[in-house]
């Protein structure tokens, strides 16, 4: 479908945290292999703490990596920057600071905006992520999922090349949860924004992405990569696609051999679809 | 460094000039800003002088200035924000000795102005011995004076007694009362809470005479080289100034009074009597034998006192000067 | 409510005890809760004073040592009759306010680029805990020395008194901000002095201000023991004077104005820390 | 299916969030009526924000309710007590404790165990949640899942009459949720215990519970209560049951119309199965 | 590489600029690295002094004030050829103990206690801001009424001193304890005192070890100001006679003996947070 050449290209990527207590080195990534062509909205999956994070936070520039190269657009990545904007996995909001105040913080942090377009951008970011009559709300007056989609707010107002989104709706009932897909999707085929997407719902995965990454256990690798041929616009019937089942099947099969708890452990080994 | 005048005390000196308008005022004035290092009554002389326009008359524009401490005021001399300063003949001693050049031209209180006060139940010098004896700082005025009037009494400063520094001479005049002490030298006014608590002075030092440099007039040579004519105006005032107040007893009271924020008449009268009596003399001339107890008692503790010559230290010539002229009646 | 008894986030209270299953009333934060620091404050207060006025008539200590509430209160009063204090006030106050105020923007500084950057600590800490450990009494006549006996050398004795509490307290709240906050900023690519200013600083406030209340603590017996050295006015020149004179009840009346002023710049600072909080789910 | 009277029971429950800046109540769940019979497994549903977590921390005891009346076992709940253990949604471990540590502060706390009793049972059920190897890791050396796993771990050991558990999952890729949910089957159906799990995830809900409340949009009441008539045990292939889907469907119907985000915006209102 | 280069977690670091799309080496944080503080340190110890001889060589300043570090050493040298400086090391060393000894236990308790029940906390802020900040120099003569003029006066000075540093930031570090983790440990029903030693305490380490470290220099400098009272030995003593008899090296020789502790049991401070603190990913 693509044939311009990578955005992001990952070779053989090792990371590896420092463990100072008993002076030795962890290694949470061995030889990832990856290319995200331009445009691209790529999903990642794995089990639990298997470096999906880890990764991400190198893409982004935030950790360095051990070995293999990293590269965007060509250059190696050594620090964060503005082409690129993350959803964390925890909200990470400044805590005496408002929703408003949080959600401006991306571009306040970039220079990229003057503070009044910045705010009147703002605004409709919170309306858009159902957080209407919360601008001034104080984190830690809201629900978890309240502070995710502030944390999804932040990052969307960037407007960034590269969008790096760590399991962004997690913490979202199944209902806003899809409106949050639907507007994800919306914003990406209007900009054609390359984005990372780490999910642990196969079926999120599926319906969202190009292609689907699975990640090895510990340390991670990349298992198997599904090119999901399933035609653009998507809307929610494809769910029920049996081509989607196939792809979820696919997928299943290929995390359940790398699940973080031993595989005898599952009474009944038959995935629902 | 701040030397400049002081504004509220420089306002006052010029009225007080303007008033007593002397017929013999030299062209004024000459800045000179001085210190004492203490509240008490050595450094009377030259409050009454300041506060009567003795040195406006005698052409000085002097800053008083109150300092706490003699090492404080040596470092305000040789730090040049002041320019005279009234303090112990044995701090000037230890400075010397640690390199500094000052130069006493004058002694305020040339014998120890102090009474060795007592606990009741002591009655004799011999009751001293094994008793706590208070100074306020090792190597400080007190300290001597104390140690000077032991040897003097025939017992050993550091064999019979116990001699325990306190810090202050408002802590010395405490333990006194507090009974924490056994003994202590004190002078008026402040004494007066001790006689009223029952204390009484068992060695009057001042009476004994011993030839102490307890306040001396001093400066930085390089000072005193350059400004002859004002250390002899200076001088010149306390001198006249001595002599006035021993005719003006009210008016001497009222200074020490307004100094010492106290308003105990008979405190003040006896303070007056003793020192117009047996501490102070109508030329306060500065001697190499002052400064003999303090070599003495310095000198094992600290080996520079041995390198400095007292002859040097001091300069008679103003007093000298002084007396020549009869200006102290 | 003390912190312990419900969860801090959620202060909407209950009647006490009403019958089980009947329906319990909202209440919002009583009125006396408003007003139960000052009042309890006030009551100790009142308490320790009418214990202290029973010890001086007790007359155990001589007034010399143990004057009664009563006594500094009449010192009190008469040390307002004269202009002086006025004097005394003004210029206390101005050496304060001058040496206070340059603690707080160097400590800050410096307390900031020491918590921020590693090396600069390295290189700094010797002398901060060498300071910080010599006593300024020492150090008087250094300061004689070179600002004179004017206003320099107490603002002078001031200023290192606050500094370094200051300078260690903000120090420790730089190094305790939070890494997933300063992640997040990081990846936002915000530049330094915008991480600082908009995530470090803001939460290290709990710790900076602590600096600064213990600051004033310093500043105020700094101003005291300057103002020994060498004073025509000030509080701490009045004190040490009523001091040598044994004027007890007078020189407590100093302390009290003193410590009244610290009272006071404490209250304010934690006035500014609670405003910095407010974010904070209600504790009190 | 039960007979005996209510282990907990909930009559118009009001919970009020006091706003010291706007001296304003902010009423976050209002006249919720509920009860749970002992030994039941009840799912709670609604949409995020609605005060699912308020509501729990209420049961928990951990904040006290404005109005009506919350009973267990016939007594009002004013404050926290043995016979409740809690998963929150935000892990909550203590940063400077290890795995091993964080898991047993739970029975540490209760004073019910031997520390070596504790630590022995604790090293089992670490390795039940499958982070055998991380004992001596610091909260913040581990992944978000992992951290997860923890707080579930820590609830679990203190063996608790009642269990609250708030996304207990949320934060798991769906293998490993997959095991967690058995393992949850598991220890339910041995021992009867009574939980209380609040969920995202409509088919983790129907799965795993005995009955499903939906809440409302904020402030939350109950809207619907949905019996799950499947059998017991259950296996995986449950969710592929037709009875399932249309359990599914009417669940999400019910929440449809309670959404954070306005309805208008959803492109494709068809809900995936 | 300083905390603001990298994310803090991840100390993993990168040989500098290897052509691009080679293999980059994994290093552990280099040896050097390790060192670094104390190089670093040294180093600007190393310049300090030489600046100051070459100030003191210059003789803008008499000997008097402003001794080189040479004759300071000298003077430091001489200080322990005499048997004299052992009893005074002694004297000083039991009067910091015990005073700061007392002051921490004292001061953990109060602090903990106040930021812990609000009441007490109300109750007794009035005399904690009072008594903070007083001159302790004033008390001085009551504390000779009270204790007499042996140790116990020192003791006192240096007790007061360091207490109150250590209540205020205590107090702080309860008061800023994570409510979430209050939260669970209230959720399975903790008791107050288990709380208190497992979540509030650990979780208030910095701030109380940074009141700890304020306490230090309090203390010493206590010492110093309480051996200005009465005193036969000790340092302070020792700093008092040869400051009123201008032996400043001597003098200085005794301040870089007090400091000098100060830097020592700072540096113990500093190891034992590093030690409490070791769950945080490296910082440095
Ligand atoms: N700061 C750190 N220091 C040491 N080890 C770490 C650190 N952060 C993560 N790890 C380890 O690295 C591994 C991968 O963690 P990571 O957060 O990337 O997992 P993940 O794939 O995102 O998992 P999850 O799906 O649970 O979020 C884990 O084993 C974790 O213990
Ligand atoms: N401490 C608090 N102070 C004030 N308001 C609060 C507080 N905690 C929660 N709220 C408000 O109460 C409402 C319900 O919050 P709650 O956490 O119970 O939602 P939830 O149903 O658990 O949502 P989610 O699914 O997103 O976790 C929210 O609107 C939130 O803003
Ligand atoms: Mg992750
Ligand atoms: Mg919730």
């Amino acid at each position: 479908m693509y044939d311009r050449s990578a955005k992001l290209a990952a070779k053989g990527v090792v990371i590896e945290y420092w463990l100072q207590r008993s002076r030795s080195l962890f290694t949470a990534v061995k030889g990832v292999d990856l290319e995200v062509r331009p445009g691209e909205l790529l999903a990642i999956v794995g089990p639990s703490g298997c470096g999906k994070t880890t990764f991400l936070n190198a893409v982004d520039g935030l950790i360095p990596i051990a070995g293999g190269s990293l590269t965007l657009d060509g250059r190696e990545i050594r620090s964060p920057g503005r082409d690129r904007a993350m959803v964390f996995q925890q909200p990470g909001l400044l805590p005496w600071r408002t929703v408003l105040g949080n959600v401006i913080f991306g571009v306040e942090a970039q220079g990229s905006m003057t503070k009044t377009q910045a705010i009147a951008r703002a605004r409709q970011q919170i309306e858009l992520v159902g957080l209407k009559g919360f601008e001034d709300a104080y984190p830690l007056e809201l629900s978890g999922g309240m502070q995710q989609r502030v944390n999804l707010a932040r990052a969307l107002l960037t407007d960034p090349e590269m969008l790096l989104l760590d399991e962004p709706f997690a913490a979202l009932d199944a209902q806003t949860r899809e409106m949050m897909q639907l507007e994800l999707l919306k914003i990406w085929s209007q900009t054609r924004k390359t984005a990372l997407f780490i999910t642990h719902d196969i079926k999120e995965a599926i319906y969202l992405a190009d292609r689907v990454i699975v990640f090895t256990r510990r340390p991670g690798r990349v298992k198997n990569v599904v090119d999901i041929k399933l035609s653009r616009p998507r809307d929610l019937r494809v769910k029920r696609d049996p081509q989607f089942l196939t792809y979820e099947d696919e997928i299943w099969e290929s995390i359940q051999e790398e699940l973080a708890v031993p595989a005898e452990r599952l009474i009944a080994g038959v995935p629902a679809a | 460094g701040g030397g400049g005048a002081g504004g509220p005390v420089a306002t006052t000196t010029a009225s007080q000039a303007a008033a007593s308008a002397s017929p013999t005022a030299r062209p004024c004035c000459t800045k000179v800003v001085a210190a004492y290092s203490n509240i008490s009554a050595d450094d009377w002389i030259p409050w009454y002088a300041f506060e009567k326009g003795i040195f406006k008359d005698n052409g000085l524009e002097v800053d008083l200035q109150s300092i706490n401490g003699g090492t404080q005021t040596s470092a305000a001399l040789l730090g040049g924000s002041i320019q005279i300063g009234q303090f112990g003949g044995a701090e000037a001693l230890s400075a010397n000795a640690g390199g500094a050049d000052l130069v006493v031209v004058a002694n305020l209180a040339p014998v120890y102005p102090y009474k060795l006060y007592v606990q009741k139940g002591i009655k004799t010098v011999a009751d001293l011995k094994g008793k706590t004896i208070g100074v306020s700082n090792a190597g400080g005025s007190s300290d001597i004076a104390t140690r000077a009037a032991l040897k003097n009494a025939g017992l050993d400063p550091d064999k019979d007694v116990l001699i325990q520094a306190v810090g202050s001479h408002a802590n010395r005049t405490l333990n006194l009362l507090n009974g924490t002490i056994d003994a202590g030298v004190d002078d008026p006014p402040e004494d007066l809470e001790l006689v009223k608590a029952g204390l009484t002075p068992l060695i009057d030092l001042a009476s004994q005479k011993l030839p102490a440099a307890n306040t001396g007039v001093i400066m930085q040579r390089s000072y005193l080289n350059a400004n002859k004519d004002t250390v002899q105006a200076y001088v010149d005032s306390l001198v006249i100034a001595r002599a006035k107040m021993k005719a003006d007893k009210p008016g001497a009271v009222a200074v020490l009074g307004k100094y010492f924020k106290l308003d105990n008449q008979d405190a003040l009268n006896a303070a007056y009597d003793f020192f117009m009596n047996e501490v102070t003399q109508a030329y306060p001339a500065v001697e190499v034998g002052q400064f003999k107890d303090a070599v003495e008692i310095l000198g094992p503790k600290n080996p520079n006192i041995k390198t400095v010559d007292i002859s040097k230290m001091i300069d008679t010539t103003f007093v000298k000067s002084a007396q020549d002229r009869k200006l102290g009646g | 409510m003390s912190i312990q008894s419900w969860e801090p986030a959620a202060p909407t209270t209950t009647l006490d005890r009403p019958p089980a299953r009947e329906r319990r009333s909202v209440v919002k934060p009583g009125r006396f809760k408003q007003y139960e620091p000052v009042v309890i404050g006030t009551l100790s207060v009142v308490i320790a004073l009418a214990a202290w006025q029973i010890v001086a008539n007790a007359r155990i200590y001589s007034i010399l040592f143990v004057p009664g509430p009563w006594d500094v209160a009449q010192a009190f009063v008469k040390l307002f009759q004269t202009g002086d204090i006025w004097l005394d006030i003004g210029t206390s106050g101005a050496e304060i306010g001058i040496g206070y105020g340059m603690a707080v923007v160097a400590g800050l500084a410096l307390g900031l680029l020491m918590g921020w950057y590693t090396r600069f600590q390295y290189a700094l800490d010797p002398f901060v805990n060498f300071f910080y450990s010599t006593p300024r009494i020492v150090l008087i006549p250094l300061f004689i020395l070179w600002f004179g006996i004017e206003m320099q050398p107490k603002i002078a004795v001031i200023f290192l008194g606050a500094l370094f509490p200051i300078i260690i307290n903000t120090m420790a709240g730089v190094r305790n901000t939070e890494a997933a906050l300063l992640r997040v900023a990081r990846s936002f690519g915000a530049p330094d002095a915008l991480i600082f200013r908009r995530v470090v600083l803001p939460g290290s406030v709990p710790f900076i201000l602590t600096g600064f209340r213990l600051g004033v603590g310093h500043a105020l017996t700094g101003v005291v023991v300057g103002e020994l050295i060498a004073a025509k006015h000030g509080v701490g020149q009045l004190i040490a004077i009523a001091g040598q004179t044994f004027q007890t009840p007078k020189m407590l009346a100093g302390v009290i104005l003193i410590a009244g002023t610290g009272m006071l710049l404490t209250t304010i600072i934690q006035r500014v820390e609670n405003r910095f909080q407010s974010w904070r789910p209600q504790i009190r």
